[in-house]
């Protein structure tokens, strides 16, 4: 064993490392914390993904390569998506903080596991080893039935958080079963050798093996037909964690998706670009059809987001060219914004009001009037109208589509964008139109408030100044082939 | 000759409790039909010479896996022994997925020529598996006992109660 | 200069959203102080104009240059109109909108950010910018219809955000398919028009044309797609009334001028004709609707759809002619006519929207026409100004719009003959349906009902008046407006060839 | 006749094919999750009779039928707690009477 | 035969003689030991008193607590095991992969702890 | 024909072991119980039948055999039949990798697989399948909470059990059972006391604590007193067989004492060396002699005589007193095998079957929580520690 290039190896996993230290940490720390002040707890897991921010971010640039005997990427879209899943984490953690400690007295446990997610989250963006790849998944896909089930006195996290690991659970051993085979057409688990290796391989056994394979990926990311669990567990669990889910699973998710996709299999052997373009197509409609009746704003917000994974699958399947790639990774991080924004707002409403219902939403322009504003604002993001976050991403997958040929794809595109309209000025209708049931203001907890911010400005910089994220996206979008 | 007769053999202990465990109306013969399932795959890895799998076969899916299940059954709704319709309506859709999917992966994997190597497995697969684990694979080796400590902490939590 | 005059309203909402709610006064002060900077920097602007001079007061910035696009302004001979037009239709409806009670602050906010879009979507020459501004005005229309509008508002808005939308998507993919063909791939409007990307790609160029006709057809409106106008311009609060009919139809307008005009000129001659059939039908069918209405305000509505269907009887003509040479002169000049008519609608409509909002919103609070009736000799001042502003409407000579459509069939004449003598036609009915209106309201049995009716008050005639005059004025002597559309137009028809 | 791949393959097919039968058809939480159970065997077979086949000279397959037994295990304790975790408030652990919410 | 199959060969046999070896008392016992079907004899056996209700209805969550750990923790220690066989090949920096390992296990082992997940209440 | 030859040895082999379990380790060891805790207790034990009473589990089987199968009423039947046989199977497999001896070159094991130890606590980890379906299928109360009882504490000692045996196969460095004992043999001393270079004596401490954490644990395993709580017969009437009768109920007695034996005997394998001879120096030999003779001598002259406990003690030191006579005579003779490794191999295992007894007899059981605690948070820690200190010495320090 080369003992000095594995030390090396060391300094590339730092963040992984750094996170691991901030998550035992922050286990250990709550056995101290007396209760009533887990807060605590959470202020020191945001402080250490915070600071994780910085080893992680000063590894943008770096020459792309494989470390650890060739387990793992370092290459800017890796890195992009661990920063994505940090800021998400620092995020939820701190629009948490003011609700969770009412509802469970893990709170101390809940901050832990979100933090051991992020790892999670970052390891499944390098993965370059089926191996690690599938245990990656699995580790936030354990976390995350964890995370949803947590409110154990509310039936509906209960409910949520079996509903979750049942499809989940399915879905990775049919994935599994997929990892296996392609293992057997190749005889070896990284990736790069595999995609040397399937330029012969049988091309039937490689369908099944794909199509195996974007169950598990599929689930992830809640693309039709994987997406059943996601108003259920949207709705059921806890808020933040739907927040979470609904952004961290589902960045991580793509970018698996894409390194497998895009680094492995070479389309001309299988046409899987026909095949993501048709199921992105079904998501985005399937989940905007089945969004347009929901009164519930968490089920409301779950079916958007499968239709925004359609949305995202548009820049996987248009992935050639300058603008599918950095699309995916600009989209998911207006997204993230926007989405984590709108699920705060939730949180905020759920914890003061105790109410889920979009009409009850009614008058908050006069309750809350920043809150609305803001409210507002990520809605509109997510219609995709500009000068915000989600418009950018939008604008780059649908470029994307264009680019490659997919004018189709683009018109579905659009055209669900149309509808998905209708829903979400719902939702501005209930706050803006509606007369309002009370006058009395809302509180607005810090911790909440801050997250809200840092969404509501990431929100509307992307959208208004986003240069500097576009050139981070495409040096980010380097992703690493061989 | 004797290699077909044992999987023969392996292949129905594995298959046939299989089948009691996805179709038993009771659900801990259901569970302790497991138990030869997993001993018959144990002995397919034997068959593989994958001694070292093997024996964490029998030690964690006979040994503790089914152990949880029984339990969870035991502390549920098969510790009071009611009987309960234990298929939902799905079955002839499900049958049908089940024998479609079977037919599909059948005539697929008989009629692909997977790349079969020669060689020989490493006569002592336990440090062929250490060492595996400890220079080429450390991540997953490390990455694995933080996904043990989540579960554990994790399950820990739901499983207690929240007063 | 271009860029002050664009974001003054804008910052001067951003302003107000930063000010205390109670203090009202302050609050309008602050709206109407950057409407009126704002347009009276544009009236400083045109005197600066150079008629003939291409684009000026461009301004040209990095902004996303990773993606070639530019933060791009400019005015020419077509935009410089519409633009004074904005500013000063949007001063006239905040001064209107003075007794506004109802989240005054918010009202304020939204009518400055709508400014902001408008004024930017006829400055813009990136197409990027463009779509944003075009986007940025659905916004605040949507909020004005929805919290500030009438019985039905919800469903106004969200119909009008609906239609919109699906229009400006599409407008988006038709832009981004020039943008993929252009070499080097550009959003520059300028680079677009010079290097007609799409030139030897008719397919393609089909698929654009249509994206981009989808989208200003919906905004125009064209027929069949402008059911959203009705609901919309009833709904709508006064002001809002005004805008929505004075300026964001014009988008469209100046959208098939600006963009599908040079940008697709082959497909547009290919398609010019259908484009034609439907203005036709626009203007017979909007006029006729128009005149089986009881509701002032809708009548005034379907009215906006007739016209607007000469403004497109004029572009389409043009576009037909476009690579001929023997049919420059009828081109441009169906081109002026159009323009002029933009403003000429721009300047009568809101002006006619106004006037429906004296009547209802402080006084009669109806707007059947029926229920009206000899109101003019009891209410001379408003009467005049109705007067003026229906006979411009109707095309009467001497007074603005009678120089537009006059124009426009011209124009359109030399090369739809047929269509244009069908559309003359409709002209009988648009004066029919004015004039019959005049005779209910004004004439005839006086309602008792009404015996208390003040009239105009300072506002209302510090909002309508200058726009009475504008309607007389370019009338009468529309050479200054005309010349500085003329240059632009024939720069544009040259440019085609 | 010779005991080849595809012999272990057919049999890990059927297995995974019989999981998810009982996944498809199950009422009980619990007896999904044997099904699931057994579709990870089935891949555990898959990967083990390829590591004997396709790649001998390493032991990827093993070690990748190690980590899945070992992600088995982890999912079978989270999942089963949450079924416990279901039965203390739902007071049922069968799926189709776990439906609070609908669409 | 591969000497690995030949001891699992013998653990087959060993399996199948034994369980025919352990069913072959319970055959005898069927031959010889007599049978009188009264009914009160198959009642369970309640320390006398006629039973009531089925099996089990008790609910207890520690039972699971304890097969949870024993689980997370028996997975750990099937990684111990090829650790244990070549850790002295590979020398220093395998002994520091295995100590984080367990460092963070026993992490999770005070947890389970502390919280109180070990205790039987 | 190879593989019929292989066959009938293994099917030989496989009925001369189970015998060997049914006579030596359940009837032998049901007749040692009985009679040390009469030695424990102060009461003469079995007496009756046979010479002192030896053939009192024999006749004790005839009954069973003659005993009426009861299945309780709405008892699972088949898995009620199953359950015992699982248990008793899963015993007599341990025995594949037990080595006895050596003869010659060639050592007395079944099939010395090279994953002997991991095999072996596989197997012990399937009896725990087997309890909980003999309590389940019985749909008695008491039956299926001793079963719950028993599995929770079965699992609760497989972790340390298993850091016992990993102790072993670390020091070792494999996890054959053979290879175990050579490498004992090669380091010339057992792994209880000494470790391989360059630690060597002073890996006493860590043996010690290895060993005694594999024996509490194996003691638990096994569910003996002091942890025999599931079938306290006194609260949980027996436990998971409370229903069973006659010879399934000898089944659960042959599957507990067989892995008990079976428990001793891998003890004796990872610590006390196996089948080696212990090589001591002849003086060494000649010290236990003297030992023995002055236990013998105080016992005789003074008033202890009298007691009923005496009797036993005498016949060890006696036996003692041949046993390291007779080796001092032959390692002087130098010889370097004394005496055969069979006998070492059984006296070891034996040693350890009374040390266990003894235990049971002494010990008060404990509670279910002080069992519990006793194994998550003295033997789980300690065992990972001991582990890692080992280790930590094995490569580190002794670098």
């Amino acid at each position: 064993m080369n003992l000095a290039s594995l030390q090396a190896d060391l300094w590339t996993v730092a963040p992984e490392l750094w996170l691991l230290g901030v998550g035992l940490l922050t286990l250990l720390l709550d056995l101290v914390v007396p209760a009533g002040r887990k807060a605590a707890v959470g202020l020191t897991a945001v402080v250490g993904l915070v600071l994780a921010l910085i080893p992680t971010s000063s590894m943008v640039l770096w020459q792309p390569r494989t470390v650890l005997f060739g387990t793992y990427a370092v290459d800017g879209f890796a890195v992009f998506l661990k920063i994505i899943a940090i800021v998400t984490t620092i995020l939820v953690i701190l629009s948490a903080t003011d609700s969770m400690g009412r509802q469970t007295r893990f709170e101390g446990e809940f901050y832990a596991l979100l933090v051991f997610t992020a790892l999670g989250l970052m390891l499944m963006a390098a993965s370059t080893d089926l191996i690690l790849l599938a245990l990656s998944i699995e580790y936030v896909s354990l976390t995350s039935y964890v995370l949803a089930g947590f409110l154990k006195g509310n039936p509906k996290s209960n409910e949520a958080g079996i509903k979750y690991f049942l499809f989940g659970a399915t879905a990775s051993a049919v994935m599994f079963y997929g990892f296996s085979l392609v293992y057997g057409l190749t005889g070896t688990t990284n990736l790069y050798q595999i995609a040397q290796r399937l330029s012969a391989a049988p091309v039937p056994a490689l369908y099944l093996a794909v199509a195996l394979m974007l169950a598990g990926f599929g689930f992830k990311i809640s693309m039709v037909p994987f997406h059943q669990w996601t108003p259920d567990v949207y709705e059921g669990a806890p808020t933040p964690v739907a927040a979470f889910l609904s952004v961290g699973s589902k960045a991580a998710g793509f970018a698996a998706l894409v390194r497998v996709l895009v680094v492995t299999l070479d389309p001309s052997r299988v046409n899987w670009v026909l095949l993501i373009a048709v199921l992105s197509a079904a998501s985005m409609t399937l989940g905007n059809l089945l969004a347009l009746p929901q009164r519930n704003i968490k089920r409301m917000l779950a079916y958007s987001s499968i239709s925004h994974a359609g949305f995202l699958l548009i820049g996987v399947a248009a992935f050639r060219g300058d603008f599918g790639t950095p699309g995916v990774l600009v989209y998911l991080l207006g997204y993230t914004f926007t989405q984590l924004g709108a699920f705060f707002v939730a949180t905020l409403i759920g914890s003061q009001l105790g109410t889920d219902e979009i009409p009850d939403y009614a008058g908050l322009a006069r309750r809350a009037p920043v809150l609305a504003l803001l409210m507002a604002v990520f809605m509109l993001s997510l219609t995709g109208l500009p000068p915000t976050s989600v418009f950018l991403g939008k604008f780059y997958v649908l470029a994307a589509a264009i680019d490659n040929g997919l004018l189709w794809l683009a018109v579905v595109g659009i055209i669900n964008s149309v509808i998905s309209l209708y829903y979400y000025a719902g939702v501005i209708r209930a706050m803006y139109i509606m007369p309002a049931a009370s006058e009395a203001p809302l509180a607005e907890p810090a911790g909440l408030q801050v997250a809200l911010g840092v969404t509501g400005l990431g929100t509307l910089i992307m959208g208004i100044y986003p240069q500097p994220l576009i050139d981070l996206a495409r040096s980010a979008a380097v992703l690493l082939r061989l | 000759m004797g290699e077909l007769a044992a999987f023969m053999i392996l292949s129905l202990v594995t298959l046939i409790p299989a089948v009691v465990v996805v179709t038993s109306s009771n659900i801990v013969r259901a569970a302790l039909s497991l138990v030869p399932t997993f001993l018959g795959v144990t002995g397919l890895y034997v068959m593989l010479q994958a001694e070292f799998v093997a024996g964490i076969q029998v030690l964690i899916y006979a040994g503790a896996i089914t152990v949880l299940i029984l339990f969870v059954i035991m502390l549920t709704e098969g510790g009071t022994g009611v009987r309960t319709r234990q298929l939902n309506d799905q079955v002839p859709l499900g049958a049908m997925a089940a024998v479609w999917l079977a037919f599909v992966l059948i005539v697929i994997f008989t009629r692909t020529g997977w790349p079969t190597a020669a060689g020989v497995l490493p006569a002592y697969n336990v440090v062929a598996v250490g060492n595996a684990f400890l220079s080429d694979y450390v991540l997953i080796f490390e990455v694995t006992s933080v996904v043990l400590l989540v579960s554990l902490v994790g399950a820990i939590v739901i499983a207690r109660r929240e007063d | 200069m271009l860029s002050l005059i664009i974001f003054l309203p804008l910052v001067g909402g951003i302003i107000i959203l930063f000010t205390s709610k109670t203090n009202e006064t302050l609050l309008k002060g602050i709206a109407l102080g950057a409407s009126l900077a704002s347009f009276v920097l544009s009236l400083f602007m045109t005197a600066l104009f150079k008629i003939g001079g291409g684009f000026q007061f461009l301004e040209l910035g990095n902004w996303i240059p990773s993606l070639g696009i530019h933060y791009h302004l400019g005015v020419d001979g077509l935009s410089l109109p519409l633009i004074v037009l904005t500013a000063l239709l949007s001063l006239l409806s905040v001064a209107y909108s003075w007794r506004i009670e109802l989240r005054l602050k918010e009202y304020l906010f939204l009518f400055l950010l709508l400014e902001t879009g408008m004024l930017g979507v006829f400055a813009a020459l990136d197409f990027f910018l463009f779509y944003i501004f075009w986007e940025i005005t659905l916004v605040p229309m949507y909020f004005l219809i929805g919290i500030w509008g009438g019985p039905r508002k919800e469903y106004a808005a969200i119909k009008f955000f609906l239609y919109t939308l699906v229009g400006s998507l599409a407008m988006l993919l038709a832009i981004l398919v020039m943008y993929f063909n252009a070499q080097p791939h550009t959003f520059n409007m300028l680079t677009l028009i010079e290097q007609q990307p799409l030139a030897a790609k008719p397919v393609l160029a089909a698929l654009a044309f249509w994206g981009f006709f989808l989208s200003f057809a919906i905004k125009v409106p064209m027929w069949p797609f402008h059911t959203w106008l009705p609901d919309a311009h009833v709904e709508a609060p006064t002001a809002g009334s005004v805008i929505l009919a004075g300026v964001l139809l014009k988008m469209g307008t100046y959208g098939f001028v600006r963009v599908s005009l040079p940008m697709l000129p082959e497909a547009f001659r290919i398609y010019a004709p259908a484009v034609a059939v439907l203005a036709l039908l626009g203007i017979v069918y909007g006029a006729l609707v128009a005149m089986a209405q009881t509701d002032l305000k809708k009548l005034v509505a379907y009215s906006s759809v007739n016209h607007m269907g000469y403004v497109m009887l004029g572009v389409a003509s043009a576009a037909a002619a476009a690579g001929i040479p023997e049919k420059a002169v009828a081109a441009a000049t169906a081109l002026n006519g159009a323009v002029f008519e933009m403003v000429a609608h721009g300047v009568i409509t809101g002006a006619l929207f106004l006037i429906v909002g004296v009547l209802y919103d402080f006084r009669a609070h109806t707007r059947g026409v029926d229920e009206f009736g000899g109101l003019g000799a009891r209410l001379p001042m408003y009467t005049g100004i109705t007067m003026v502003a229906m006979l411009a409407s109707l095309g009467l000579p001497g007074l603005m719009g009678f120089v537009a459509e006059f124009f426009i069939f011209v124009g359109s004449f030399g090369i739809f003959p047929y269509l244009t003598v069908v559309a003359v036609t409709g002209v009988i009915f648009t004066a029919a349906m004015f004039l019959w209106t005049i005779q209910r309201i004004f004439l005839g049995p006086f309602n008792e009902r009404w015996a208390g009716l003040p009239d105009m008050d300072t506002r209302e005639k510090i909002s309508l008046v200058p726009l009475a005059v504008l309607m007389v004025i370019f009338g009468l002597y529309p050479r200054p407006l005309l010349d500085v559309i003329n240059a632009a137009m024939t720069t544009l028809v040259a440019m085609v060839r | 006749m010779q005991v080849g791949l595809t012999s272990y393959l057919i049999v890990a097919a059927l297995l995974f094919c019989l999981g998810l039968y009982g996944v498809l058809t199950r009422r009980n939480a619990v007896a999904i999750l044997m099904g699931i159970e057994l579709m990870l065997n089935a891949a555990n077979i898959n990967l083990v009779a390829f590591n004997r086949f396709v790649a001998p000279a390493a032991v990827a397959g093993q070690v990748f039928a190690l980590v899945i037994i070992t992600l088995a295990a982890c999912e079978a304790a989270v999942g089963l707690a949450l079924v416990m975790a279901a039965y203390r408030s739902l007071e049922t652990i069968q799926v189709d009477e776990i439906n609070l919410m609908k669409w | 035969m591969p000497k690995v199959l030949l001891d699992w060969f013998y653990v087959a046999v060993f399996a199948v003689v034994g369980t025919l070896m352990a069913v072959l008392p319970l055959v005898v016992v069927w031959l010889l030991a007599p049978r009188a079907d009264l009914p009160q004899k198959t009642i369970t056996y309640e320390s006398g008193v006629i039973p009531f209700g089925q099996a089990w209805a008790q609910f207890n969550v520690r039972y699971y607590l304890f097969a949870l750990v024993f689980v997370v923790f028996d997975v750990e220690v099937i990684y111990l095991y090829p650790w244990a066989v070549v850790f002295r090949q590979l020398g220093t920096f395998a002994f520091a992969e295995m100590l984080l390992f367990l460092l963070v296990l026993l992490v999770g082992l005070a947890y389970a702890w502390r919280k109180g997940a070990l205790e039987w209440v | 024909m190879p593989w019929l030859i292989e066959l009938l040895k293994a099917i030989g082999l496989a009925v001369v072991i189970f015998t060997f379990l049914a006579v030596v380790a359940a009837m032998l060891g049901v007749y040692l119980e009985r009679k040390i805790s009469g030695w424990i207790q102060a009461r003469l034990g079995p007496k009756h039948i046979g010479p002192q009473g030896l053939l009192q589990t024999v006749a004790d089987t005839v009954k069973l055999l003659q005993k009426e199968h009861i299945t309780p009423r709405h008892a699972d039947a088949l898995i009620f039949n199953v359950a015992p046989v699982i248990v008793a199977v899963a015993a007599l497999l341990d025995w594949v990798v037990i080595p006895f001896g050596k003869l010659g070159d060639r050592v007395l094991v079944v099939r010395d697989i090279n994953i002997g130890v991991l095999y072996f606590a596989a197997m012990a980890s399937v009896t725990v399948v087997g309890i909980i379906a003999g309590g389940w299928s019985s749909n008695n109360k008491y039956a299926l909470l001793g079963g719950l009882r028993s599995a929770s504490q079965m699992i609760s000692y497989e972790i340390p059990l298993a850091l016992g045996i990993l102790w072993a196969a670390m020091v070792a460095g494999t996890l054959s059972t053979v290879g175990i004992v050579d490498a004992q043999v090669r380091q010339g001393s057992w792994f209880m006391f000494k470790l391989p270079s360059p630690i060597g004596w002073f890996g006493l401490p860590f043996g010690i604590l290895a060993s005694l954490t594999f024996l509490t644990a194996a003691t638990a395993e096994v569910n003996r007193v002091p942890f025999d709580l599931p079938e306290a017969e006194s609260e949980l009437v027996a436990g998971y067989f409370a229903e069973y009768t006659g010879m399934r109920f000898a089944l659960f007695q042959l599957g507990e004492y067989g892995e008990m034996f079976g428990m001793a005997a891998v003890a004796t394998i990872m610590f006390f060396g196996g089948w080696t001879e212990p090589h001591l120096q002849p003086y060494m030999w000649l010290l236990v002699t003297l030992g023995c003779l002055v236990v013998a001598a105080v016992i005789l002259t003074t008033g202890l005589r009298q007691t009923l406990l005496v009797r036993p003690i005498l016949m060890l030191a006696g036996l003692g007193l041949l046993l390291s006579l007779v080796m001092f005579f032959g390692t002087r003779a130098g010889l370097s095998q004394v005496l055969p490794s069979l006998m070492w191999f059984l006296a070891k295992m034996f040693a350890l079957v009374f040390f266990l007894m003894w235990m049971r007899w002494t010990y008060p059981r404990l509670r279910l929580d002080q069992l519990l605690t006793l194994s998550w948070k003295v033997l789980l820690p300690l065992g990972l520690l001991n582990l890692l200190a080992t280790g930590f010495v094995l490569t580190v320090w002794g670098r």
